[in-house]
């Protein structure tokens, strides 16, 4: 399968793992990742909360640009991006004001025939090859999938799962032979931009989203977005800190849990760039492996 | 002003929505173009599509339809049949050349006396820009025609 | 050749400000047939109606046309004038010159042309009025009540009262609807079943009330003042007649743990039960679907696997073979009070436009309950025996939160309106808290507090000031388990802080929807309903108990949210329609329906598939010798409502609508 | 052929009914024939040249047939749409009928057209014809037919005139309803248009004018395919009746396709089977109305 790419600033800077785990399975599952050439920034947070115009505009001319590459869908990895690029291809689509002002803006034709997809919306397509190809490594590892604002929502935008008790994440975590925990937190905010402003404000989200999910077992969280990737990882320091300093949890982005699922080599995934070390998960992993040559030899 | 093309313009409306929600309009005073006069019909299933050209037979520019929202219907049911019979005829129309922005449909309510205004504005504007339906066919239309072949 | 006459009315300055009135009678007066053309500053007036008269008489006027104001405001003034000068009051028509065309226009010469244009369509069209002379049709003078609760009784009480008799057709095995399972009712707080019992006994006891309970309505025919019922009689599995409620049944049942509907699945039940002890008629019934015999017969096994409620039956009243059986009712007119429904905050919803809270985890927190639960907790006759306490684990809650508009004015969740009852039973119910767990805290969520009636505020006030409830305005998040408690996120809107209280249980006031199967019923009665199923009153302000379909009115919440005084209110209202409707053997009724060309006709009956009253009835026609000619449609005077869509939809116009016949049509688009 | 003679002959002895509507041969071709001695039915044929629409026979204003009493009518598919359609709206009694389907795998456009079936004159309607035999029918006679291939297509005629602008459309259907005379060949020869007093014959009020102008005829064909919506059986009778040669089949294609677009409804010889207009769904598109 073919499928436009855009990866935003992320994915090229502190969300890199995420890249590199996505690019990973996504050879693994016969994926070819089309990055839009010449893309822009999104336009979340700073855009989006300054001039609307602009918040449309921007990704508008990546939609654009990917248009003039046949691309018929797009994947945004980043759920901030999925969500800039899928509101302004509504916004577009929509009202025919704006349809005229940013195709003055663009000064090129634009039939905004882009469909956006998050990553839950891509791997929920490819559970049966995930399935397939699974290698089961991460039998009975507990995770806490965590949808945070933006992955299902705002629903008339998304149109893609329940948007209050959403379930698309655990299903793919189970293809990838992970068990989903039933917790409450996973679409509460973390803080989201607010992680270098408003500090404090982070820490007591993100705390409240990892002591839920430390209390319904979860041996790690899965994530979608290297915003609430970085509160939950990078400030689980400070977090602890507070907390009396319980065992890390590490943050695992979603491909690289479904990287895990289908066996691929860890080194592959990015693992390492994360301040929570995986190593715990990677420990289960290999206990997990050696109990499986245990009952093979006996 | 004088040089403004007038449009002719006939409306058939239901008496219960329509017909009370342009009361309405009335009462709240919302002025609109007067190129619109109402036939009063007690429901949109009594009106025929043979009102329809027959009102462009006469000289009308345009037509309205209008009549209660579907589950509105004094009669429970009469849009609803008025609604599958002007969907054929539309579409039929436009197939034989009758440009369908001459014919509005619409569903006005009793309390919807702002939107009858829009409609009968819009219609209006709408009629207006098109001209006037001179190309409707008149006896003598392609008599010529006739006559050379003969 | 008509000789018509023309009566243009200034309507004061209203409409000869803008339109030329005086030119409107002259060029009016110019038309061919017209031979009396005048305008005046008053038509509706005394001198005006006089000039009518006048006119009519001198100069023998066989049409009069009004052009004055909208026709919904003065036809049956012009008419009634007509009629008392000797003209038939079908031949006076109005044109609109008024509402639709001195009030929105502006430009006088336009106004005036256009004015003259509406006028001319009437004259044309009145050329071809015909007499009608008013339709008798004559009247079954009993009524018929669909629908046991508080609105149903009240109106067969009434109507009974009232010297006639009443069909009084409850589903549910006994009578008493949702206000039976109330505790306490607002603003009095007086005990409910208090109030109710005596009435449901008065209705079991009436000479001219024939309850029919665990039954319900299975088709309607005929039309106002003949209208023939077909009941279904389910089959209770207990002889009525044999019966005489002693109760043993019910003691020796040995399945017990039904969840009792009666007490929202608070409680349990038998499978041969009565839904609660002061039930009228206090008959038990047996539910098939849970009953071991019955369930054994449905799997076909052959050995009785169960039968002690018959053994022990001193009276033989079992019958476990008893049928549904059906009875026909001839009734003159027909209330409907079904009442009303909880929305229930689950995933899936009865209705596409509905959606449930996820955030709220869709119902399936167990101490999370609805108004009606908390009403059969309340209760003393109620499963705790009126202690509040958890279903989850018995204990008593020490802080309740109370969510307000569970549904209700939230388009997102598909219910834009506003329940009405809510703001009332949340406050009684912080109170009836207050009352019974004297250290417990209750806490409510609201949007805005909707107290409009008699001590109603007074209510709400004492809610917050002597029971120390304590109201955030704002709307709740998310619902959460955290251990033992639930997690309330919410917003208080009027500090703008986040909130967030750990509650031992949480009632929702979810929203009133009408009964299941309402739209089932709508359509056999011919009544419309809103996208909810809300049965829509023929006129929202005017005639708000009465329908669409004459003979048919409304009572309760199956029109709307209602309380319980408006839902008595109601009922009062269409008791006192319906002794009007009976005071009468004859009914009049406008002749202003459809009749068929019996030459012409057909027989294709498309007519008969579009009426939505059934009117078209089919009728052969045979010549003297009894040969069948053909068989062709028939419109029946009384069902027949005149929308003509049956006209519209004859391929050879066989059928005609008086008073907007074809010609009269026709005429009218000749004159554009 | 001979199946079908010796069908009709056992019909007739057996007194199951009393005449056998059928075709006969003639100089130009295959025409309606009355059978009502068994001595007869060796003159029923059946083949590609037989393209009339026999139902039309057996229309209520037809009394004089109806006193032949109980008949055996030969039908290919789509004229047991027609008997279907006739007995939908109760013009007739399907006990009253002994149907012979016969099979077919279409017809040409005359009765005179040529002995071959070939892709070039094949009429129209016959190209993209997806029944083969009627359901309806009580027997079924002749050989299993391949699905009628030709180079007609009617769709393809319906989009150039969609593409035209609406001025171009008008002027296009203005001349061609120009040359109708008012015969009302299209009327009579149709199965479906039975009604006693046909609009276009009501004066009082005449809505639809009766002179041979472009006005009338406008309304009378327009009102002609709207009476027809959902009921025309596309037997391509009254093309083919019309003296001026105009193409009638397309407007009734054109209501045919839009009631089939919007209400997935096409015209079936199942009585029983609910037509589109004069029934309702709530949620009807309704994307017209404002």
């Amino acid at each position: 399968m073919n499928i436009g790419y855009f990866p935003g600033c992320s994915l090229h800077a502190t969300a890199r793992e995420y890249a590199e785990s996505l690019t990973a399975i996504a050879a693994a599952l016969d994926i070819k990742l089309d990055e839009i050439k010449d893309w822009a920034c999104c336009g979340a947070t700073s855009a989006h909360s300054t001039n609307h115009m602009l918040s449309v505009a921007l990704p508008a001319r990546t939609l654009m640009l990917a248009e003039k590459q046949n691309l018929g869908r797009v994947l945004a990895p980043c759920a901030a991006c999925y969500n800039r690029l899928a509101s302004a291809r509504q916004a577009i689509a929509k009202d025919k004001e704006i349809a005229g002002r940013i195709q003055a803006i663009l000064g090129q034709s634009f039939e905004n025939s882009v469909q956006v997809l998050s990553i839950a919306q891509l791997l929920s397509e490819m559970t049966g090859e995930i399935r397939d190809k699974c290698k089961r490594p991460l039998r009975n590892l507990k995770v806490a999938c965590y949808y945070g604002c933006l992955l299902v929502r705002p629903p008339e935008i998304c149109q893609f799962d329940d948007p209050e008790s959403p379930s698309s994440l655990e299903n793919i975590v189970k293809a990838a032979g992970a068990t989903p925990v039933q917790w409450d937190m996973a679409l509460e905010c973390c803080g989201g931009g607010f992680s270098l402003s408003r500090t404090a404000s982070v820490v007591r989200l993100s705390r409240s989203i990892l002591q839920s999910a430390r209390k319904a077992g979860a041996q790690a969280i899965v994530v979608a977005c290297p915003m609430c990737h970085s509160n939950l990882d990078f400030r689980q320091g400070a977090i602890n800190m507070r907390d009396n300093a319980p065992e890390p949890m590490p943050i695992l982005f979603l491909s690289q849990l479904v990287g895990l699922g289908l066996g691929l080599d860890p080194a592959r995934l990015g693992l390492s760039r994360h301040f929570v070390s995986p190593q715990p998960v990677l420990n289960f992993i290999n206990a997990v492996k050696l109990q499986a040559e245990d009952r093979e030899h006996a | 002003m004088s040089d403004l093309f007038e449009p002719n313009i006939v409306a058939f409306v239901c008496n219960w929505c329509t017909y009370t929600g342009a009361d309405l309009a009335g009462t709240s005073r919302l002025t609109m173009a007067p190129n619109v006069r109402i036939i009063r019909l007690p429901c949109t299933g009594r009106i025929d599509t043979l009102f329809i050209l027959k009102a462009f037979e006469r000289g009308a520019d345009g037509v309205i339809v209008s009549g209660c929202h579907p589950a509105d219907c004094h009669y429970t049911a009469g849009n609803y049949h008025a609604r599958r019979r002007f969907a054929v005829f539309r579409e039929l129309m436009e197939f034989a050349g009758i440009d369908p922005q001459r014919v509005t449909f619409s569903w006005v309510s009793a309390s919807e006396g702002g939107k009858w205004a829009e409609v009968v504005n819009n219609a209006t504007e709408q009629v207006r820009r098109l001209g006037p339906f001179q190309k409707y066919p008149s006896p003598a239309a392609h008599a010529g025609e006739i006559a050379c072949k003969s | 050749m008509s000789r018509i006459g023309v009566f243009i009315c200034h309507c004061g300055e209203n409409i000869g400000r803008t339109v030329d009135c005086a030119r409107v009678a002259q060029s009016l007066g110019d038309l061919p047939g017209v031979v009396h053309s005048v305008d005046y500053k008053y038509m509706c007036s005394d001198p005006g109606q006089v000039l009518i008269k006048q006119a009519i008489q001198e100069k023998n006027l066989d049409g009069i046309v009004v052009g004055a104001c909208s026709p919904h405001m003065h036809e049956k003034t012009f008419r009634k004038a007509a009629a008392s000068a000797g003209l038939n009051p079908f031949l006076c028509e109005m044109a609109n010159l008024r509402e639709h065309c001195s009030w929105i226009h502006e430009d006088r010469e336009l106004a005036t042309e256009k004015a003259i244009a509406l006028g001319r369509f009437i004259v044309e069209k009145i050329k071809y009025n015909r007499p009608l002379s008013t339709i008798y049709i004559p009247v079954e003078r009993r009524a018929l009540v669909i629908g046991g609760g508080i609105a149903g009784i009240q109106a067969a009480l009434d109507i009974a009262d009232g010297g006639r008799d009443v069909i009084l057709v409850e589903k549910e095995s006994s009578i008493g609807g949702h206000m039976s399972q109330l505790s306490e009712t607002f603003p009095t707080l007086d005990c409910s079943q208090c109030i109710l019992t005596p009435r449901m006994v008065e209705v079991a006891q009436h000479p001219r009330i024939k309850l029919l309970a665990y039954s319900e309505v299975e088709s309607v025919d005929g039309y106002i003042g003949n209208f023939q019922v077909k009941i279904r009689r389910k089959a209770r599995s207990v002889d009525e007649t044999k019966c005489n409620g002693c109760g043993e049944c019910q003691k020796n049942c040995p399945n017990k743990k039904i969840p009792s509907e009666f007490d929202q699945g608070l409680g349990t039940r038998t499978a041969i039960y009565v839904p609660f002890p002061q039930a009228v008629p206090n008959i038990p019934v047996i539910d098939r679907a849970s009953c071991a015999l019955f369930r054994g017969r449905a799997k076909g096994v052959k050995k009785v696997v169960c039968g002690k409620c018959a053994e022990v039956c001193g009276r033989n009243a079992v019958d476990f073979d008893q049928q549904d059986s059906f009875v026909t009712e001839k009734v003159g007119a027909i209330v409907v009070a079904t009442g009303y429904q909880l929305y229930s905050i689950g995933k899936s919803q009865e209705l596409d436009i509905l959606r449930g809270y996820g955030e709220y985890g869709y119902g399936t927190i167990p101490d999370v309950i609805d108004g009606l639960q908390f009403e059969r907790l309340a209760s003393a006759s109620g499963p705790t025996g009126g202690k509040i306490l958890r279903p989850s684990d018995g204990k008593e809650p020490k802080k309740i939160v109370f969510l307000q508009c569970i549904g209700s004015r939230d388009p997102a969740k598909g219910i834009e309106y506003c329940s009405k009852i809510c703001c009332m039973y949340v406050a009684k119910h912080t109170m009836l808290y207050h009352h019974k767990v004297h250290d417990g805290k209750a806490v409510v969520f609201y949007m805005d507090i909707r107290a409009g009636g008699k001590g109603y505020d007074e209510f709400v006030r004492r809610a917050i000031e002597e029971s120390h409830a304590l109201y955030l305005r704002g709307r709740v998040s998310r619902l959460s388990r955290d251990g033992d408690v639930i997690r309330v996120q919410g917003f208080d809107t009027l500090s703008g802080e986040p909130v967030v209280i750990n509650a031992d249980m949480v009632v929702l006031a979810t929203a009133m929807r009408p009964q299941p199967g309402i739209a089932a019923l709508a359509q056999k009665l011919s009544v419309s309903y809103d996208q909810h199923g809300f049965l829509n009153e023929a006129h929202p302000k005017l005639r708000p108990v009465e329908t669409n379909t004459a003979g048919v009115f409304l009572a309760g919440a199956c029109q709307s949210p209602r309380d319980i005084p408006d839902s008595v209110a109601m009922a009062s209202a269409t008791a006192s329609k319906v002794l009007g409707l009976f005071s009468k053997e004859l009914l009049e009724r406008e002749p202003l329906i459809a009749r068929v060309d019996r030459m012409t006709c057909t027989g294709c009956f498309h007519c008969e598939r579009v009426c939505p009253y059934g009117a078209v009835e089919r009728k052969t026609l045979t010549d003297s010798k009894g040969r069948i000619i053909k068989v062709i449609a028939e419109v029946n005077q009384g069902v027949c409502q005149g929308c003509g869509t049956c006209q519209a939809t004859c391929p050879s116009k066989s059928v005609e609508l008086d008073g907007f016949t074809d010609e009269q049509i026709y005429a009218a688009v000749n004159a554009i | 052929m001979q199946e079908l003679r010796d069908l009709a002959k056992k019909l007739l002895l057996d007194k199951q009914v009393n005449a056998i509507l059928g075709y006969e041969w003639d100089r130009r071709g295959a025409r309606p024939a009355f059978i009502t001695e068994a001595g007869d039915c060796d003159r029923l044929v059946f083949d590609h040249r037989c393209v009339q629409n026999l139902a039309a026979y057996l229309s209520p204003r037809r009394a004089n047939i109806a006193q032949l009493g109980r008949l055996a009518v030969v039908i290919k598919a789509c004229d047991a749409r027609a008997v279907a359609g006739l007995i939908r709206e109760n013009q007739l009694k399907r006990e009253d009928l002994v149907l012979i389907g016969v099979r077919c795998g279409g017809v040409v456009v005359n009765p005179s057209d040529s002995e071959q079936l070939n892709a070039e004159n094949i009429a129209p309607r016959c190209v993209g014809c997806e029944q083969r035999e009627p359901t309806l029918a009580d027997h079924l006679v002749g050989e299993t037919q391949s699905a009628p291939v030709g180079k007609a297509n009617r769709d393809l005629r319906l989009s150039e005139i969609e593409k035209l602008n609406p001025e171009e459309r008008l002027s296009l259907w203005t001349s061609l309803l120009s040359q109708c005379t008012r015969c009302y060949a299209c009327r009579q020869v149709c199965p479906m248009c039975f009604c006693e007093r046909c609009i276009a014959d009501k004066t009082q009020p005449a809505w639809i004018e009766s002179s041979p102008h472009s006005r009338g005829n406008f309304s009378w064909h327009l009102t002609r395919a709207l009476h027809l919506a959902g009921r025309c059986v596309d037997c391509g009778e009254c093309e083919r009746a019309c003296p001026a040669g105009i193409p009638l089949g397309l407007l009734n294609h054109k209501v045919a396709r839009i009631v089939a677009s919007r209400y997935g409804y096409a015209v079936s010889d199942d009585p029983s089977r609910e037509t589109p207009i004069g029934s309702y769904r709530l949620d009807d598109e309704q994307e017209f109305i404002a």
